[in-house]
Parts: structure tokens; C-alpha cells; sequence
């Protein structure tokens, strides 16, 4: 056994016996989790009962409640869920460390259930409420969607982007696998379309609109005239120039020699400085991400804050 | 000596800097530090829209977000809620991330189901707020929705048909709100709702936003965005603004996640300033040894 | 893979690839053109079909315009407030279709050097000598990606450099039909360069779709055969800094290249080159060569100068309002603003 | 010729999308096109879970180095597509649904497609995600050098927009004289760091935005002419 090994095994032993120490030598326990029983369709809390003659009720929904709620029972699910949750979390951390097998084993486990999710999501979100419901009405109201209207009629054109989807999955045929371009065609065609338009819109003619800025500003003085305002004026000169000489660095059929050149040096630094406040607001975003997921372990799991 | 320190510094294993990273964010955790902010204008602004505009005005929640974002995204969608909520306008939610239908139930349960589902005049479903839930199609479902909402989506999140809702007598499209909120993770987005339905459509939109993605929004502020909250900053100044115009109950630190994580974020951000100026010192050291020693 | 920095063949092929950059650093890049009729007539007879079909749609008997449009008012068949938008969108989608098709008919046009493409010589050159591998990322986006596209056709080009040197270059992808690309590119490459043994379809596999799954593996490659020279050329999102900071760490000289702006900043700082935005586009053109991309370039270029006149000229315009407002007009209204005319009547927007 | 055809159906779809932009009339058949690319689209995207169930599955029967992971995976995403489909744990929510057994939310809280969602998804996603924050540090600590002018400017703004983020940049005012009263205090990096956000990133965004708009209308315009094709992928 090596030093690394030892120093590793001491490790996980001692955050075991804290881990079981905090479960059953503490009051609150480790990532227990309580609910109630509500009855959905009415919205009331069912209270715990040990009478098995009361009326069973079909429509149970569990939400979440305190440990010292009366009507509070403990649920297994849900701390199980916590337990598993905070240790693929130390799974995906351990990584930091060195690449091992608990991180390789999280990571397949994502990869399975990423692609799952957007499956399902999609099955109910759109085969079944935008294509079932258009095309048999009456087997979406009896299955799946009660509400929708006993009046509605089937609409057969949905049949051809059904057809058109369908012929994807050509592409695993290799015989007709070039059939599994025309829904390919179809997606790229929509999207080029909509984003020549929308881009050249919003990104190209507005952007220009919003740079044609006065170069000089005045604004009303108390006295009643008007009065340079300095600051303003300097921010707009700083926001032309700056556009300009960017749009000079990225024109790629002239030489960038003399002044032109120069502009577009002047266009990177401007560029340079740009990306450095990105990397610093990027820097929060991860920060906070990293709190967040702090603070499920030792606050959700572990129980250590108490606000 | 100095050289030898050198050297080490030149060598250091950086699992040393990540367990800083890791002690700089989860001290402020366990000693409950937190941190306020001063608000900037771009989240000014949205918060005197949403106190402009008259009661019960159709307000459009676009809610874009998944579990990678909602560190910052989610306490934001809790603030911008909460002060839609207290000033009775009406909500309707809606998703174009697959992942954000989640995001939209819990916002609802944490804040119009806890907060005003009682009293004597309670949020009603389908009167005084609406769960649309997820649309698919990225940036295509934007545009649907801005030219008639029911042909992106014939029923609610619980499968209700929308013409049996009473919120949606008279909406016919996205034209028909007031404003849109955004909260906004990446693609698509803020973005997308700015080019694809904002824009065209004259509708005012104010767009929540990650850090990562403030710099590619922020040109288009002021002119097509009214206004813009900027990761957790943005959420702790929106927060800030909602617990000083409203005290009772939005001063209480349990309805204040984004304040919590602040302290965090602040020696976290020291952190990395003090990395940065190391480095850069260890390059310098370098250099010029290298000039003494070539 | 043993690898000896003498083999005989090498010698030859570092003398030719000098020569060659000799030559090819004195005079710009003008491309020949040759004509390839199919488009064209297929380009003629879409836009035929097209108009045909569009007419048909348009047909109020075909459409829902009939239910919709009130009975009482003649359908406009135009947005008439979007006309300004509208003459702006075909100027800009004729000139770039013109420089097309100019280029095609054999118009030379010149592209700027580009500073992270002269870097990639120097990167091979120093991989050869110091005996180690090359890495080449093509992104984590699927091939539909316009990024994706271009850092493929960067590929070849560096692929036919370490064929030149046979230098070992290793290309794990993200997704399957990027890899069956890549492979084509290899493949083309090596025989370009007149060594078609140095092609090996081991060194270019899918590793997974799932993007951090792709990162750790590609990061513990680098880890153990620790490469001289890293491309990231392609569509990166957050896994950007994980494969730079362990590029820098293994001490290898990095060329980045992405329109991702958000992943910009740490490919900045953290690689030796790296292509901004659209010059990895226009890097790619000018690698590949082919006249329509570098015509289209050029009407990009046309987009950009109209845009740059345009803000001056309104600024000017802005500017002077600014400091003498115009008056009042007869009727006691105020007059519009000079600069109106280019913020509301030609950048109007739809 | 197996490409002529899907061309056509690009570019028709295309033209209908600028066009009806531009035409009122046309725009309903610009709706049906955006109803029949939702649904395309996301059948499309089961092709993806077919690959990933073709490529695992191979490297289990080749059984390849970590195949066991292969099948963790598999197991991962069948259970998840089963749980999902089937409901399960789902109960109806109000009293007309009672009698229709898969008429509840398929996220229902409680259900098991949340669970899996709840303690599965989102603790792994959202992790990985703040793995980042360490290596933010690392390269902050070993890539972040001042190598030359460009690399000084983004380092200098980066430690300005970092102190400008928290509220440590009111240490930057402490030298200033004490403001009158009712005047806010000058904060110096605050108003150094609007002033960037204000001017160099919102111009130097602004340009890369007009950049890329024109590089998508031309890409847009070679897929609508037919002249690239690469999105379809090489001939088979």
C-alpha cells in the first residue's frame, strides 16, 4: 500500500464515521427529507392516519414540509435522492483531484440521462400535445389530454412534417440514406431564411442605427440654455471610433499597412479590452455556480447552515 | 532563497489553487457572509417599469434557463416574480429550454403559490397567471409565439385548452403584453427574444441575464432592451431595490438567495485578483531572471 | 508511434514546404476560377421554380389570406412600411451574390494575411522538431455548423503540413459524421502531400457526444502524450478553457479560432494565436481557395464599408444637429432632425 | 442527384421565410412552415438517441476498453425514456382527470421523472458547470500572463471589472474628500468600469455583431442558392 492510497483510505474513513456520526448522533440527521400528503384535486393536506378505514384517496401529491410539521411523514425517496445526488456531486469534484472511475461513472450516467430527458420532454411537449392532437383529437382527449375540445377536428396536412421527420431515420439505411437529407434540407432551409432576415434586422441595420451617435452633446442647464456635457460627448466619441476601427480590423480584402493599419490595431486593443470584461463577468457566473452547488452540500446534505 | 521560492511557485501543483478557490468560496457559506449591492441604472429601469405600469398589466415571464444557470437566473426569476406579484400584474409563463419547465414550477410554488396564493385577494390559476410551459423549436417557437400564440401552443402546461382560460380572452399574440421578462441563459435566449419578437414587434423586453452572456446583450441596451440584470450582481441589486421599497417581507435574508451568495462572490473575486497579480508577478521574476542569467 | 526527426524523406520535405512558403510569402493569394456550369443552371432554375411556386402560394385561393384579410379592404400584398428594409435586404443580398459570381468568373480578389495562419507553419515546424504529436479539435458542434465547416478546411491544410513533415496529428471529434469529415480531409490532405501511408484512421475517432465527457478524455490525452502544438479551430462553448488551460499547461504553442465570442477572452489569454470571430471564416476561405467563398468574403467586405459610411455619415450629420438645431417650421412644428433621414428612412428595419 | 431534390426544398422554405416576411398575406403559410419545423426538428432529434444507442451497444459487443461504462449509460437512458413515457408516479390533478390515468404533468413533483430530473440531472449538470470555477483560477493563474500589449490591455481590464463586480470597489473611493451631504460618493472604478461596459464593450460586441450578421446572410444566401452543401453531408 502506498503513502497515496493510506492517505486516501484514512480519508474515507474518517468522513464516514463523521457522515454516520451526523446521521444518528445528531437531531436533525443528514439530508432528511419530510413531506406531506396532499390530495390534488382539492389541494387539502391529508393527515397522517393509521385507520385503515379511511377513504383511500386516489389522487395523492407529496410536498415538501418541516421536520416539526404534525402532518409531516419522512420520505424515502427524497432522502434517498439527496444522498445520491451530493455523492455524484463529490463524484464530479473528485475530478479535480485526478480523472478516476466515480467520475467516469457520473459522467455516463449524465450522458444517458441528458439524452433520455430531451426525449421524453419532447414526446409529451410536442408529438403528443402539437401532433397527436392535431391528427386524432379523440385519442389525445381519451389518453393523455382530458381538455382537449370534444369539437376538435383532425388536421390531416400534419401528416407531412410527420412523413418528413420520419425520413431521418433513413439515414441508418444506407440503401436510402439520401432520403434523410430532406428533413435535414427542410430544418436548414427554415433557419436560413428566418436568421438572413431576423439578423440582418436586429444584429446589421439596427446595430449601425444605434452607433449614429452626435459627437458633440448638449444637454439642458439649470440656468434654462443648454451645456456641453463632457462626459457624454466623450462616451460617444469613444463608441464611434471604436466601431469603426473594429469594422477596419475585420475587412479582410485590404492590406493592413499604414493607416489603415493602424485603425485596426487601434481595433484589436479595443476587441482586447472587450474580451477582458467578458472574462471577468464570465468569472462571476461560474463563482455563483460554484456557491450554489456548495451550498446544497453543506447546507441541503450536510445541514451545517441554519439561517 | 528568493530563487527557490521561485522556482516552487513555477512548479506549484494547481490542486493547491483549486482548494483556494474552494476555501474562498465555502468560508462566506458557513459564516453566513453576505453582501448588498448599490443598483445600476440598466436594472433601475425595469424595476420602475414593472412599478409604472398600471395593475394588472399582461406581463410575458420567458424563463430560459436549466440547473448549469440557475445559480444566477434563479434567484432573479424569484425577485422578478415577487415584484410582478406585489404589483397584481398578470403572468404568463413560458419556456423555450426544455430543461426551464422545472424552472418555471418551482418559481411559481416558491413565490405566487407561497406568497400569494392566500389572503384576500389570491393568485387564481388561469386568471391571474398562466404556466404556457415549454415550447419547442428554439428560436422558431419565438417567432410563432409573436405572430399567435395558440398555433405555438393550443394548451397550457396541465394540457387545458388556452381559450378555457379567462387570462387569455384578448391575447391573441406576444404584441398583446405589456413587457417581456427574460430570464436568459444562452441560446436561445435574450438574444432571440430581441431579434425575433421584440424588435419587429415594438415590445418592450427587459432580459435577466447570465455574466457569460451580459457583453453580447449589452449592446443592444439601451435602445432595444429597457433594461438589463446582470448575474448575481444584477439579482442582489434587484433584491437590494424589492427589500428597500418593500421591507415587509422582502428585507428578510430568507428571501434573499442572491444576497447570500454575495459574500461568496466577493472573496471568491479577491481571489482571483490576487492569482492574476501573483502570476503576473512569478512572469515578471522570470523574465527577469532570465535577463540576469541568460 | 515511434517517431525519428532524420528520416531521409523528411529532409526533402522541409527543404520543399520552404520553398514553397518562400515563394508563396512574396506575392498575394489570387485564386483562377473555373467554371462549374451545374450550379449555375441549377441556381437559374431554382430562382424559377422558386418565383413559381412562391406566385402559386401567394395565390389568394391557396392561402388563408381570404379568411383572414378583411372583406372590405384590398389585401396589400406588401408591407409597404417595410420597403426601406426591404431595398436595403436585396442590396446587400446582390452584393454579395455579384462578388460571387465575379470571382467565379475569374476576378481576383485579394484577402489580407492572417496573422494565427502563418503561426500554424511554425507550430508544425515545432512539433517536427521537438518529436512530439499534434492535436487538432474541430469544435464540439456537428457538421451543419458554419464554425465547424471552417475549422475543417483549416484541418486539411495543417493536416497536409504534417503530412509534409509526418508529423503524427490526432483529431478526436465530438460527433460522428465530424469525424467521417475530418477523416475525408485527412485522407485528401495526406495524398495532396504525396504521402498517402501517412493517413491513419486511428488517430481520428468520436470520442461522445456529451461535451464534458469529450473534454476529460481529450484533456487526459493531453495529459500523457503532452502534444507541441494544440488547434482549436471550430464552435466552443464552456469546455474552451478546460482545453486551453491544459494546452498551457503541457507547454504546447496554441492556436485558437472561434465565433463564439463569449469563449474569446480565455482563448486570448490563454493560447499564442488565436482567430477572432469572423477571421476564422475568412481564414478558411482563404485556405480553401475556392473563388465563391472569397467572393462572398469580398461582399462582406462590401456590407461593412456601407456600414462604416453609414455611421459616419450620420454621426456628422448627428453632430451638427447637435450644435445648431434646426427651427421651426410654418406651421410653429419642430423640423426633423438632419441625421432623421439615415436612422428612420434608410436604417428603418422591418 | 440524390441532392437536387433536398436543395430545392431548402431553398423553397427559404425564400417563403423572407418573403412572407415581407408580404402580409403570406404569412400564414410562414406559420405552417414554422409549425411543420418544430415537429420536424424534434423527430429529428431522436436520431440522436438512435446513434447514441447504436454506438454504445457496439462498444459493449466489441467489449472495449470500459464498456462497462457503456452500459451504465444504456441502462441510464433507457430507464430515464421509461419512467418518462410511462408516467411513473404520476397521479391526475383535478377532479375531471381522475379518470384518465396518464392525464397528470409528466414533471409532476414527486413523480419519477422528477426525481430523476431533481437528483440525477441537475446535481450532475449543474457541477460540472462549477468545475469551471477552479479553472477559471488555475488560468487566471498560469495563462493569464502579460506577454504583450493585447494581453496587458485584457488583463487590465479583467482586474477592473473584477474589483468593479463586488463591492470591494468602494474601497477605491476611500482616498477621495467625503462628498457633501445627499451627493452619492464617487466611486472610481465603478464609474472606470461603466465606462467600459458602456463604450469598449458595447462597441468592440457592436462590430463582431455587424461582422457575424453579414457572414449569416451570406451563409444563409449560399445554402438558399444551392452552393453550399456541405450541410448534407459527403456523397455515400
Amino acid at each position: 500500500m502506498n503513502r497515496e492510497t493510506r492517505f486516501w483510505t484514512v480519508m474515507f474513513l474518517c468522513g464516514s464515521l463523521f457522515l454516520a456520526y451526523q446521521s444518528f448522533g445528531t437531531n436533525r440527521g443528514v439530508g432528511q427529507q419530510f413531506v406531506v400528503r396532499v390530495d390534488a384535486t382539492t389541494g387539502k393536506i391529508i393527515p397522517p392516519t393509521t385507520d385503515a378505514a379511511a377513504p383511500a384517496v386516489k389522487t395523492v401529491i407529496y410536498e415538501p414540509a418541516a421536520k416539526d410539521d404534525p402532518e409531516a411523514i419522512w420520505s424515502f425517496s427524497r432522502t434517498a435522492g439527496i444522498w445520491i445526488a451530493a455523492l455524484l456531486t463529490l463524484c464530479i469534484f473528485s475530478y479535480l483531484y485526478r480523472d478516476n472511475v466515480c467520475y467516469k461513472l457520473a459522467e455516463s450516467i449524465i450522458v444517458g440521462v441528458s439524452a433520455g430527458y430531451w426525449i421524453v420532454t419532447n414526446y409529451w411537449e410536442v408529438l403528443i400535445a402539437k401532433v397527436l392532437v392535431k391528427l386524432a383529437p379523440d385519442v389525445a382527449r381519451y389518453a393523455f389530454l382530458p381538455d382537449t375540445p370534444a369539437d376538435a377536428k383532425a388536421d390531416y396536412l400534419y401528416v407531412v412534417p410527420v412523413v418528413l421527420g420520419c425520413m431521418v431515420f433513413c439515414r441508418l439505411i444506407p440503401k436510402i440514406s439520401w432520403m434523410g437529407r430532406w428533413p435535414l434540407a427542410f430544418v436548414v432551409g427554415t433557419t436560413a431564411g428566418l436568421k438572413l432576415i431576423l439578423f440582418l434586422n436586429a444584429d446589421f441595420v439596427r446595430q449601425v442605427r444605434s452607433t449614429v451617435l452626435p459627437l458633440v452633446v448638449f444637454s439642458a442647464s439649470a440656468s434654462g440654455g443648454s451645456e456641453l456635457d463632457l462626459i457624454q460627448s466623450i462616451k460617444n466619441i469613444v463608441i464611434v471610433i471604436s466601431v469603426l476601427s473594429c469594422l477596419t480590423y475585420f475587412y479582410f480584402s485590404v492590406e493592413h499597412k499604414g493607416l489603415v493599419g493602424r485603425i485596426s490595431r487601434l481595433g484589436i486593443w479595443v476587441l482586447m479590452i472587450s474580451f477582458g470584461a467578458s472574462f471577468a463577468l464570465t468569472v462571476m457566473g461560474r463563482i455563483t455556480l460554484l456557491t450554489m452547488r456548495l451550498q446544497f452540500l453543506f447546507d441541503d446534505w450536510l445541514g451545517f447552515v441554519r439561517i | 532563497m528568493t530563487s527557490r521560492l521561485l522556482d516552487k511557485l513555477n512548479m506549484l501543483d494547481r490542486r493547491w489553487i483549486f482548494l483556494a478557490m474552494a476555501m474562498a468560496v465555502l468560508a462566506p457559506i458557513l459564516l453566513q457572509i453576505g453582501s448588498d449591492e448599490t443598483p445600476s441604472p440598466p436594472t433601475i429601469k425595469l424595476f420602475d417599469e414593472i412599478e409604472r405600469l398600471p395593475e394588472g398589466s399582461r406581463i410575458l415571464m420567458a424563463m430560459d434557463f436549466d440547473p448549469t444557470s440557475a445559480a444566477e437566473l434563479y434567484p432573479m426569476a424569484l425577485a422578478f416574480t415577487r415584484h410582478c406579484g406585489v404589483r397584481r400584474h398578470k403572468l404568463f409563463f413560458v419556456t423555450i429550454w426544455p430543461t426551464g419547465k422545472p424552472m418555471i414550477e418551482s418559481t411559481i410554488k416558491g413565490v405566487i403559490q407561497a406568497d400569494f396564493g392566500s389572503g384576500d385577494r389570491p393568485y387564481v390559476y388561469g386568471v391571474d397567471y398562466v404556466n404556457l410551459g415549454y415550447l419547442a423549436g428554439d428560436a422558431v417557437a419565438i417567432s410563432q409565439m409573436s405572430s399567435d400564440i395558440r398555433k405555438a401552443r393550443p394548451q397550457d402546461a396541465r394540457g387545458t385548452n388556452l381559450d378555457q382560460l379567462p387570462i387569455m380572452t384578448g391575447v391573441t399574440s406576444v404584441k398583446d403584453m405589456a413587457l417581456i421578462v427574460n430570464a436568459s441563459a444562452g441560446f436561445p435566449g435574450g438574444k432571440e427574444w430581441v431579434q425575433y419578437a421584440a424588435t419587429p414587434q415594438n415590445i418592450p423586453i427587459a432580459v435577466g441575464c447570465t455574466g457569460v452572456q451580459s457583453t453580447q446583450l449589452f449592446p443592444y441596451y439601451p435602445d432595444q432592451l429597457l433594461g438589463l440584470v446582470t448575474g448575481i450582481r444584477g439579482a442582489i441589486e434587484y433584491e437590494t431595490m424589492l427589500a428597500a421599497k418593500y421591507p415587509n417581507p422582502y428585507a428578510d435574508r430568507s428571501k434573499r438567495p442572491a444576497f447570500l451568495r454575495g459574500g461568496a462572490q466577493r472573496w471568491a473575486h479577491r481571489l482571483m485578483i490576487g492569482l492574476i497579480v501573483l502570476g503576473n508577478g512569478i512572469h515578471l521574476a522570470n523574465r527577469y531572471r532570465r535577463t540576469l542569467h541568460p | 508511434m515511434e517517431f525519428h526527426s532524420d528520416t531521409p524523406g523528411k529532409k526533402e520535405a522541409i527543404a520543399m514546404r520552404e520553398k514553397a512558403i518562400a515563394t508563396s510569402k512574396n506575392k498575394p493569394r489570387h485564386f483562377a476560377f473555373s467554371p462549374r456550369c451545374f450550379y449555375g443552371e441549377l441556381m437559374h432554375s431554382a430562382v424559377k421554380i422558386v418565383t413559381l411556386l412562391v406566385l402559386l402560394m401567394a395565390h389568394p385561393s391557396l392561402s388563408y389570406a381570404e379568411e383572414s384579410a378583411d372583406s372590405s379592404r384590398p389585401i396589400s400584398w406588401f408591407d409597404t412600411g417595410k420597403i426601406s428594409f426591404a431595398l436595403l435586404t436585396f442590396g446587400v443580398c446582390a452584393t454579395v451574390i455579384i462578388c460571387t459570381e465575379l470571382a467565379r468568373r475569374g476576378k481576383p480578389f485579394y484577402v489580407r494575411p492572417i496573422a494565427g495562419l502563418l503561426a500554424m507553419e511554425e507550430a508544425v515546424g515545432r512539433a517536427t522538431e521537438m518529436g512530439k504529436p499534434i492535436l487538432f479539435v474541430p469544435g464540439i458542434e456537428d457538421i451543419k455548423e458554419i464554425d465547424t465547416v471552417a475549422g475543417l478546411m483549416v484541418l486539411s491544410s495543417v493536416a497536409k503540413m504534417a503530412a509534409e513533415y509526418d508529423t503524427p496529428l490526432e483529431v478526436p471529434t465530438s460527433r460522428a459524421l465530424v469525424m467521417t469529415a475530418a477523416r475525408e480531409a485527412v485522407q485528401a490532405a495526406a495524398l495532396a502531400a504525396g504521402r498517402p501511408d501517412y493517413y491513419n484512421e486511428d488517430r481520428i475517432y468520436y470520442v461522445t457526444d456529451e461535451q464534458f465527457g469529450y473534454v476529460a478524455s481529450v484533456c487526459g490525452w493531453m495529459y500523457r502524450e503532452k502534444p507541441a502544438a494544440c488547434f482549436f479551430l471550430g464552435k466552443f462553448f464552456a469546455e474552451s478553457l478546460f482545453l486551453a488551460e491544459a494546452g498551457n499547461a503541457v507547454g504546447a504553442i496554441q492556436i485558437a479560432g472561434t465565433a463564439e465570442t463569449t469563449q474569446l477572452p480565455f482563448f486570448v489569454a490563454a493560447c499564442d494565436y488565436t482567430l477572432l470571430g469572423e477571421e476564422l471564416f475568412a481564414a478558411s476561405a482563404y485556405l480553401s481557395g475556392e473563388p465563391a467563398q472569397l467572393g462572398m468574403l469580398k461582399g462582406q467586405d462590401f456590407g461593412k464599408l456601407a456600414a462604416i459610411i453609414l455611421v459616419l455619415a450620420g454621426c456628422v450629420l448627428a453632430t451638427w444637429d447637435s450644435i445648431s438645431p434646426r427651427g421651426k417650421n410654418t406651421e410653429g412644428q419642430n423640423m426633423p432632425r438632419r441625421s432623421q433621414w439615415i436612422t428612420d428612412t434608410v436604417l428603418k428595419g422591418g | 442527384m440524390s441532392k437536387t431534390v433536398p436543395v430545392l426544398i431548402a431553398s423553397l422554405v427559404g425564400c417563403l421565410m423572407i418573403v412572407a416576411y415581407f408580404s402580409p398575406p403570406l404569412l400564414p403559410a410562414r406559420q405552417i412552415a414554422e409549425d411543420w419545423f418544430t415537429i420536424v426538428a424534434t423527430i429529428a432529434m431522436l436520431l440522436g438517441g438512435a446513434n447514441l444507442c447504436l454506438h454504445h451497444v457496439k462498444k459493449i459487443s466489441d467489449q472495449e476498453a470500459g464498456w462497462g461504462f457503456s452500459a451504465v449509460t444504456l441502462l441510464s437512458f433507457f430507464i430515464t425514456i421509461a419512467v418518462g413515457i410511462l408516467k411513473v408516479g404520476v397521479v391526475p390533478e383535478s377532479e375531471q382527470q381522475v379518470k384518465f390515468a396518464w392525464s397528470g404533468p409528466f414533471q409532476q413533483e414527486g413523480s419519477g421523472f422528477w426525481w430523476i430530473y431533481q437528483y440525477l440531472f441537475s446535481p450532475i449538470v449543474s457541477t460540472m458547470f462549477a468545475l469551471l470555477a477552479f479553472y477559471v483560477a488555475s488560468a487566471a493563474f498560469r495563462a493569464f500572463r502579460a506577454k504583450n500589449v493585447e494581453a496587458i490591455l485584457l488583463l487590465v481590464t479583467a482586474l477592473i471589472v473584477l474589483v468593479g463586480q463586488t463591492r470591494d470597489r468602494e474601497i477605491t473611493s476611500m482616498f477621495l474628500p467625503p462628498p457633501a451631504e445627499g451627493v452619492p460618493t464617487f466611486i472610481p472604478i465603478a464609474f472606470v468600469t461603466n465606462f467600459i461596459r458602456e463604450t469598449f464593450v458595447t462597441a468592440g460586441q457592436r462590430a463582431i455583431m455587424i461582422g457575424i450578421a453579414l457572414g449569416v446572410v451570406a451563409t444563409s444566401l449560399r445554402i438558399l442558392l444551392g452552393l453550399d452543401r456541405s450541410y448534407l453531408g459527403g456523397d455515400e
